[in-house]
Parts: structure tokens; C-alpha cells; sequence
């Protein structure tokens, strides 16, 4: 599992990963995404697009992320999850829980 | 290009450690696929056995080194069994439960994905000690084609 | 991304049937990539674990139904091994040579194939039976990388 | 494995083979290569574009085709191989030995 983190504009994060999000790199993934709600932000975004694979640990690493974003209102989007990963979300009833785009460049675009 | 059957078991012998369960969705993965399974489906059964192992590793495990998992394969042309062994302490499969999957919070997701996978979900208890757990999903007529 | 070490073996027990080579061919193929070598070599060990357990059907079970071919593999920092164990009659590895490849004719590749693969290839006679061939390929430096 | 003949143009045989290309499908191959030499063929083409891997059982079945080739004056062209299976003929010091062309469709074209 590759992550990298950039804030694209003041207090906007760009968490991207790279690689099968599963009980191996879950860990990881969890202590790149929580530290930045304590960098003030306004919007994390996680680019799911390069994320073949995620199994319940992953998927319990953004519901964690989610918790933290709404205690501290902080807009959390997924984006770019490949159909693979949409259907997991879909299998656990979350897919309308998260807000979830298919591309993160679009979104940022956008702001 | 379907699988019809296979002449008997395959065995996969592993380190009950989150770093090889790509092996187990690599395997599972390309068995469902040539079996004829659809692609979600295929995708359904990965995620359903990586999930009953990592609940080995955790629960059955509680993380510890130098354990192994077992999971045995049979291929035939009415279903596509998988059974997944460990050593670890016989605990009480009735108390392995989902949580209310509109309550959401972390976790508690795996039962819910191995049973949404599979048709038929069986824990035991082995005589020499340990959990099994049999996964049993049913091939659609369809699904098995001669060449 | 890669793959340094598992802590034990891995170890896949299979009917000694060319139906069953499409599940050892994915088991080599998505360690070798995670273990990070390149494209090309990936294939190349692929394919020569999958020669050996083909000259196994061929030529130490002359394609007998419900025999076994046993691989463990071993992934550390310095080499990833792949052992073939059959339980055939014992033969004479020494025999076991390539043909003359500018002889162009049907077969004769498939321990030219293993050879190229792999950096150490041996036989040997267990004590239990059967034969044993362990192949080894040593890792470069940078293919261990930490994430 | 998938095998499909047609007979393009008047004694042009082309074998389009879908699969993996080893000791479980090479036996299915070898007879439906062979028995096209009997057809009176002026050029067998066997298209490999979709065959992602071959072994030492599948480049036999091929240098089997070549000899009756050679022995009945009949032109033998492997079409469309992957990458992977090109070089797996590099390996066996065959890439030569075999006339292989990028496309099927191309060389047909030409005829
Ligand atoms: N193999 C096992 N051994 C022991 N307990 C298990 C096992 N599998 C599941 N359980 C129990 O069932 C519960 C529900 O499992 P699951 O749905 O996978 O969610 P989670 O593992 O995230 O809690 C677990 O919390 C655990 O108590
Ligand atoms: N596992 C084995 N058991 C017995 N004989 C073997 C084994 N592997 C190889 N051989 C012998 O070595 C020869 C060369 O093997 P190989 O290069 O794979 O070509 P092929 O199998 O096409 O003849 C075989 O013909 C066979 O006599």
C-alpha cells in the first residue's frame, strides 16, 4: 500500500491511495487519514482510484474517518472507487452514507 | 473456458498473518473466474473468504504468531466448497453475529459478507481441536459448460 | 508495495492433473509481482513452475489419476524458493536433460525453461519417497523495498 | 480453451484460439491444427491475440504444425501474440524459427 497526502488548497487534503486496502495495510491508511483532522480541515477527500481491493478493515478505517468528520464537521468525500470497491460499500449499505464521486481532480476543480 | 471439476481437494497451507491473505483472494479469485461465476459474484466470494480468515487471525488467533490457517477447495460441477481451518480455541459459532448493519460504526461487517457470498455458511468443531468453517456456494446449471 | 518476507510457508497441495495448473500458475504469478520483480521475469517463473509440475504428470505419475503434487513456497528477504514434491518412483535427475534447442522439434523445452528461471535448481530423493525439486531465485536489493 | 476455424479465402485457413494455451487445452489445439493440413491449405494463420499464456506443451502443438508445414508446402503464420507468449518463444529460441506477425487482420487484408 502506497499513500500520499497533499493539501491541495488551504485546508483541503488529498489522501491518495495505491494498492489492496485489506487487514494488512488498513493500519496504515488509518494513521495517514486520521492525523489530518487535526490539521484544521474543511475537506478530506480520498482518491480510491488506484484501490483494486478494500475488505471490512478498510472499509471500518473510513467509517472511523467518517465518525471524526462529522464531530468535527469536516466535509469526507471517496472518490474515484473502482466498481469492485463501490459494490463492497454497496454490500455493507454504505454506499449512501458516504458521499462518494468518481473523481477526485473534478471535485477539486470544482472548489 | 468453464471449470467443470476438479479431480480432488486443493489444500492451501498458511501463515495465519494478515500479509498472506493476497494469496487466498489471488486463488479464490481465479477459481470462482474459471468456474463461471459472474464478475460481482466472483468478486463476493474473494471478499467473503479474505473476511473469514482475518476473523482467524483476530478472534480465533487473537493475532498470534506461528499459526496457520487451513482452507481446502472442492471444485465439482454442482457446487464450489471452501473450508477454512484453524487450531485455535473451539469458541461458540451462535455467538458470532453481524451488528445492525443501519447502526454504523466499525466492524462487525465480516459475518454479513461471508453469508451475503455464500449459500450455505457452516461452523463446527473438529475432534482434534480448532474451528472449520464450510463455505458451500451452489453452481447455476448454466455455469458449468463442456468446450 | 513489496512484498519482503512471510513468516512461514506457504503450501499448496494439488491433484497431479494439468486441470489444477491454472491454480499454481496464479499462485506463483501474483507472489512473484507482490515479492516485485519485474514483468518479464514474473512469466518466466510462472512458467517454469508450471514446467515442472507438468514433467511431475508426465513423466513421474505418467498421468495416473488421484496422485499429488505438494508445493511449498518460502518468501524472504534474500531469495523466494519454490519446493516441487512428488511421490513418484525415484528417477535419475541426471537424466533429466534438455534437448538441443537449434533441433527444432516438439518438446525438450521444459527444463530449459526452468533453468532459465530460476538461479539454483535441485533434485533429490527424500527419504519417504518421491522426489524433490527445489528452485530458487535470489532477490535483487532493490526489489526489497519498505513501504 | 476456445477454437474457432474459418476458411477466410479459397484455401486460407484462420485458427482463432481464446485461452490459456497449455497441457490441458494443448491436446484440444493439436486437433484442430492438424487436421487442417488434409484441407488442401495454401496458409494456415493462427491468431494468439487472445491467448495470454502458452507453456512447453502449446509451443509442441506449434512446432508440430511447422513440420507438417514444411513437409506439405503449406505457409504457417502465428498472428497477434502477446507479449508474454512472444516472449516465452523468444525463451525457446523459436521467435525465429516461426514467421509471427502482429495481426491477423492485416496480414489477411494483404492476401
Ligand atoms: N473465527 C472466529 N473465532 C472467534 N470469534 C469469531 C470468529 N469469527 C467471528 N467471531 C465473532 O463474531 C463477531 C462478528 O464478526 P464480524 O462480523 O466478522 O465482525 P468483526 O470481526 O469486525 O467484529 C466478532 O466480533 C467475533 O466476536
Ligand atoms: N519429474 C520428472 N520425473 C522423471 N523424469 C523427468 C522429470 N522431469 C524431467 N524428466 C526427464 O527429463 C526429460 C527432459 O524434460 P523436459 O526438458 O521437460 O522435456 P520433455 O518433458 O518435453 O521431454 C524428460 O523427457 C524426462 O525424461
Amino acid at each position: 500500500m502506497k499513500s500520499q497526502v497533499t493539501e491541495k488548497k488551504k485546508g483541503i487534503f488529498l489522501l491518495a491511495l495505491e494498492g489492496d486496502l485489506d487487514m494488512s495495510s488498513s493500519p496504515q491508511v488509518r494513521s495517514a487519514l486520521l492525523p489530518l483532522f487535526r490539521e484544521s480541515p474543511s475537506h478530506i477527500i480520498v482518491d480510491l482510484s488506484r484501490v483494486p481491493y478494500i475488505d471490512s478493515s478498510g472499509i471500518a478505517t473510513f467509517v472511523e474517518g467518517l465518525q471524526f468528520s462529522r464531530k468535527s464537521n469536516v466535509r469526507f468525500t471517496l472518490a474515484g472507487a473502482t466498481p469492485t470497491v463501490e459494490s463492497i460499500f454497496d454490500l455493507a449499505y454504505l454506499k449512501g452514507v458516504f458521499e462518494m464521486v468518481p473523481d477526485a481532480d473534478r471535485l477539486l476543480d470544482g472548489e | 473456458m468453464a471449470l467443470d471439476e476438479l479431480k480432488g481437494p486443493v489444500v492451501l497451507d498458511i501463515p495465519a498473518d494478515p500479509a498472506s491473505m493476497f494469496i487466498v483472494r489471488a486463488l479464490v479469485g481465479t477459481v470462482s473466474e474459471r468456474i463461471g461465476f459472474g464478475r460481482e459474484e466472483c468478486g463476493r466470494l474473494v471478499l467473503a473468504v479474505d473476511e473469514a480468515c482475518t476473523n482467524v487471525i483476530r478472534h480465533a488467533y487473537k493475532h498470534r504468531e506461528n499459526e496457520r490457517i487451513i482452507l481446502t477447495f472442492l471444485i465439482n460441477l454442482d457446487y464450489f466448497q471452501v473450508d477454512i481451518r484453524d487450531f485455535g480455541p473451539a469458541a461458540d459459532p451462535a455467538c458470532f453475529v453481524s451488528r445492525e448493519l443501519e447502526d454504523v460504526r466499525p466492524g462487525g461487517l465480516g459475518i454479513h459478507f461471508i453469508k451475503s457470498a455464500f449459500d450455505r455458511t457452516e461452523y463446527s468443531v473438529p475432534e482434534d481441536g480448532g474451528m472449520l468453517l464450510r463455505l458451500v456456494k451452489y453452481r447455476a446449471k448454466e455455469e458449468t459448460g463442456q468446450e
